[in-house]
C-alpha cells in the first residue's frame, strides 16, 4: 500500500503557489473543499484560475477567495448566488470562462484519463463553440473540446484512507471523482479517515492511484444553499 | 383565462408517459414533478447526480449532502442512485434521459433556445442546459409567452445569444401549447378562454393553424 | 421506480435476430453472460457480430457461439485460448477486427455517453491506425476512434433490482459497466435479484437509467481458466 | 552467465522504486512481483480491474471472480479496489501507472516495440499491451536477447508489426540490460559472467559501449 496520508492541510497545499491552476470539488456547497478553500486564503496565493462549476456564495466556498481578490480567473457553467463575483466580472477585474456543464465534467475526465480532447454536441451553434473546431458525424454536428491542464486538484470525500481511495456521500461527489488525477497533483481532503482495508474494494468510488495526498479535514460546516423541506402531517 | 406557472405544470406534466427518465430545470419546470400521474412509473435525474429524485425533506431531516441542480435540500425513493458528473452527463449525452423540461427566454420556429444570456447584464451561466438541449431528443420549454414588456418570447428567430439549434420540440406558455415541427410553430391547444386570435397577437412568430384548436384540460 | 425486470432469459432476448450486433461483457471467462450465451446458442440467430475482449474458450463462453458457427465477426482485444476460433479465422469463414483492449473499453464507453468518436494514443504508428484520422496535440500523436454501435448488450452482474441497477463483485466488473447503454437495448443478468432499496444508492455501479431488462440468471458454472494458487505454509 | 527468467525477473525488480504503481505484462513480467524488495511500498494494477494485488491464492480460496489479466486466480491486499475496464484504462493512458513491464518479440533502437502478431501466424491480439505502450513513460521491456534460432531481437529496426513506437525506455534480457536513449541503445550492464563482445555479438542493432560495463548484481 502506497502511503497517501498527510497530517493537515498546511502539508497537503504544499508547492501552492501564486498563477496555479486549481480544479475545485463541488457542485454549489455541496461537496466542497473547505479545508483547502480556508488554506488557500490563508497562503494568499493571488491570480490564480480556478475549475470549478460554481463560485461559491459571497461569504463562504470560493467566495472567500473572490473576497480576498486571489482569483484571477474562474472557469466555470454557473456563478450566479455571488455578489462579489458579479462586481469583479462587471468591473472587469475577474476573467470568466463559461463552460457547459456536462463539458466541463468531460475535460476534467479526459484530464483524468489521458484523452486531449473530444467531441461534444453540448455548445453547438452558440457562442461557446466560436472559435472551437466543429465537425459533424452521423448528420449531427459536435464541437472539439480540449482536455483541462491543471497544476492541483483539491477534492472533497466522504470517507477515505491512507492508500489514497475515496467514497462519497449523496450528490457531494459531483464533480470530485472526475477531477481526481486531472491536475499535476490531487489533494483529497475527507470527513472521516478511516484504517486501510476498512473500505470495500467493491466500492471504492476513486482509487488511490489517483490521489497523491489525503489528510483529516475538520470543522466542516457543509452549509446548506436552499433549504427546501415539507412539513409532517 | 390564461395559465399560471401551476397551471403550465400541470399541463407538461401531461407529457410525462410511463417509464420516463425526466429532467426538470429550475423554475416551472420543478413544479412538473407535484403534477405527474401517480399511476404511471416515472425516475427524475438531477444533472448534479442523482436518479430517481423524491419530495423535498421533512423538516429537520434535510442533508446538506443531498441536493437537487438547484441547490435545493430533496430526498430520494427506494430504487435511486448517485454519481459523478460525468457519468450524470453521460445519462444525458448519450439519450438516456427521455425527457428534458426546462424554461426559457426566447424560442424560435426553427427550434432554437436562448435560455442563458442577456448581452449586457450579468451572466450567470448556462449550467447544464447547452448539454440538456443539444442531446435530448424531447425538449419542453415552459414559460410565459411574453416578457413582462408584452413583447412575445416566440419569435421567427431567436435575438438573444442562443442555448442550442433546432432542438425544442415543443412549448407550453400561459396561453398555448405549441409544436415546432418542419421550422414552424403548431398550435396545438388554446389555454382555457383563450382564442386562437388572442395567442397569434403575443406570437411573434408565423403560428400555423389547423383546424378547430382544443382547449386543454387540466 | 421504472420496471425493468423480465421474468427469464427468453423474455430478456426477444428481439435478437440474425445479422445483429451484440456487445458481451467479460473478460476470459470472468463476468460473462451466461444465460444470454446459452439462450443465444438456442435461439441460433446467424451472421451475428460480438463485440467482446475475448472470444470464450472451445467449450464455454463465447466458444459455444463459435462452435455452432453463429459468429460472422468477432471484434475483441485478445482471442487466444480457443481452438476452433482460429480454426475459423485461418480458414476465412471469421472475420476478425483486433482492438486495444482500452480503446475498446471506451468505444464502449462513448456509446454509452453520447460522443462519437475521440482520440487516443494506442496504435499510433501500427497497424491498428491504418486508413484511420491520427492527429498530433502537444507534441503526441493520437488516432481518432469511433464509439461502437451495438443492437443489444448482455451484461453479467453480481447483484441488480428491479430498477436496473447493477452491482460487480471483484473483476467480473471489467467490461460490463461501460457496455451498459451501449447499445440499444441492454440486458442485464444478475446472480442475485434484490428488492428495490436494497442496494445502498452510493454504492451503484450502473444506475437503471443504462437497462432496458433485468433478469434472475441461472446455474452460472464461472469456470476459471487458469486456476493458480498456493500452498498454506 | 546468461540470465534464466527468474534472473531477468530479479534484475527488474530492481527498477521498481519506492511508490511506484506498477503494471506487469504476462509470462516474466508476472515474476517480477515476487522479486521486488519488501521495504518499499509498491501497488501492482492489472489492466481487468484492480488496484493492489496480492500473491495467489491459498488452495481451496480461490474465486472465480477475482483474477489477473492473464487470466489467474489472485487475491487483493488492504488497500485494494476493483473498477470497470474504463476506468483501468484512464489509469494507463493518464499516466498514473508508473511503471509497464512486458514481454516481447523485437525491440528496436528508436525504441519501436513489436510483441503482438507474426504475419501468417495465428494472431491472438494485443490486448491492452497497444494502450500501455502508447501511454506509460517508462516502460521496461523482459526479453530473450535472441530467439530460438539465436537471431537478435535487439535491431535496428523491427521487421514485425508494430506494437508502439518511439516508446522503450529499457531492455533486461538474459544477456544484458540496454537503455533506449537518444534512438539508439546504451549497454548499461553485464549478466554475470557475460562479456561485452558476447552482448555485441548478440545484438544486430548498434550497440553503445561507453567505459566500464558493470556486471548486474542480483
Amino acid at each position: 500500500m502506497i502511503n497517501k496520508k498527510v497530517n493537515n492541510v498546511e502539508e497537503a497545499l504544499v508547492g501552492v503557489q501564486s498563477e496555479m491552476t486549481f480544479m475545485l470539488g463541488g457542485f454549489g456547497l455541496c461537496g466542497i473543499p473547505e479545508n483547502a478553500i480556508s488554506e488557500l486564503v490563508k497562503l494568499n496565493v493571488r491570480e490564480i484560475t480556478c475549475i470549478s462549476n460554481n463560485a461559491g456564495v459571497d461569504n463562504f466556498g470560493l467566495g472567500l477567495l473572490l473576497q480576498n481578490k486571489q482569483v484571477k480567473k474562474m472557469i466555470s457553467s454557473y456563478v450566479g448566488e455571488n455578489d462579489e463575483f458579479e462586481r469583479q466580472m462587471l468591473s472587469g477585474e475577474l476573467e470568466v470562462e463559461l463552460t457547459p456543464q456536462g463539458t466541463l465534467a468531460e475535460k476534467c475526465r479526459a484530464a483524468q484519463a489521458g484523452f486531449p480532447a473530444f467531441y461534444t454536441p453540448a455548445g453547438y451553434g452558440t457562442e461557446v463553440a466560436e472559435g472551437k473546431e466543429t465537425r459533424e458525424f452521423d448528420g449531427k454536428m459536435y464541437v472539439l473540446e480540449a482536455a483541462y491542464k491543471a497544476d492541483f486538484a483539491f477534492i472533497k470525500a466522504w470517507k477515505g484512507d491512507a492508500a489514497g481511495n475515496l467514497i462519497f456521500k449523496g450528490t457531494s461527489r459531483n464533480f470530485n471523482p472526475n477531477m481526481c488525477g486531472a491536475a499535476t497533483i490531487t489533494v483529497a481532503e475527507v470527513e472521516e479517515m478511516v484504517a486501510v482495508g476498512v473500505l470495500d474494494p467493491d466500492n471504492v468510488h476513486v482509487p488511490g492511484i489517483f490521489v497523491q495526498r489525503i489528510f483529516q479535514g475538520e470543522g466542516y460546516e457543509k452549509r446548506i444553499e436552499q433549504r427546501t423541506v415539507r412539513q409532517k402531517k | 383565462m390564461a395559465l399560471d406557472k401551476i397551471g403550465i405544470a400541470k399541463r407538461i406534466a401531461q407529457e410525462v408517459q410511463d417509464g420516463f427518465y425526466v429532467n426538470l430545470g429550475i423554475g416551472i419546470p420543478t413544479l412538473v414533478a407535484n403534477y405527474v400521474r401517480d399511476d404511471i412509473e416515472v425516475e427524475f435525474q438531477s444533472e448534479n447526480g442523482v436518479l430517481g429524485m423524491g419530495p423535498f425533506p421533512f423538516d429537520g431531516e434535510e442533508d446538506a449532502d443531498i441536493i437537487n441542480a438547484g441547490k435545493q435540500t430533496i430526498t430520494t425513493l427506494p430504487g435511486a442512485s448517485f454519481f459523478d458528473s460525468a457519468m450524470s452527463f453521460a445519462m444525458i449525452r448519450g439519450k438516456h434521459v427521455d425527457l428534458t423540461i426546462l424554461g426559457a427566454m426566447e424560442v424560435a420556429e426553427n427550434g432554437d433556445i436562448a435560455n442563458w444570456k442577456i448581452p449586457g447584464k450579468m451572466v450567470k451561466g448556462m449550467g447544464g442546459a447547452m448539454d440538456l438541449v443539444a442531446s435530448a431528443e424531447n425538449i419542453i420549454v415552459a414559460m410565459m409567452h411574453t416578457n413582462k414588456h408584452g413583447d412575445s418570447k416566440i419569435l421567427k428567430r431567436c435575438s438573444l445569444p442562443l442555448t442550442g439549434v433546432g432542438c425544442v420540440t415543443k412549448v407550453v406558455t400561459n396561453l398555448a401549447v405549441l409544436e415546432v415541427k418542419d421550422h414552424q410553430f403548431h398550435l396545438i391547444e388554446r389555454a382555457p378562454g383563450v382564442s386562437v386570435q388572442e395567442i397569434q397577437e403575443a406570437t411573434e412568430a408565423t403560428l400555423i393553424v389547423k383546424g378547430e384548436i382544443p382547449e386543454m384540460t387540466l
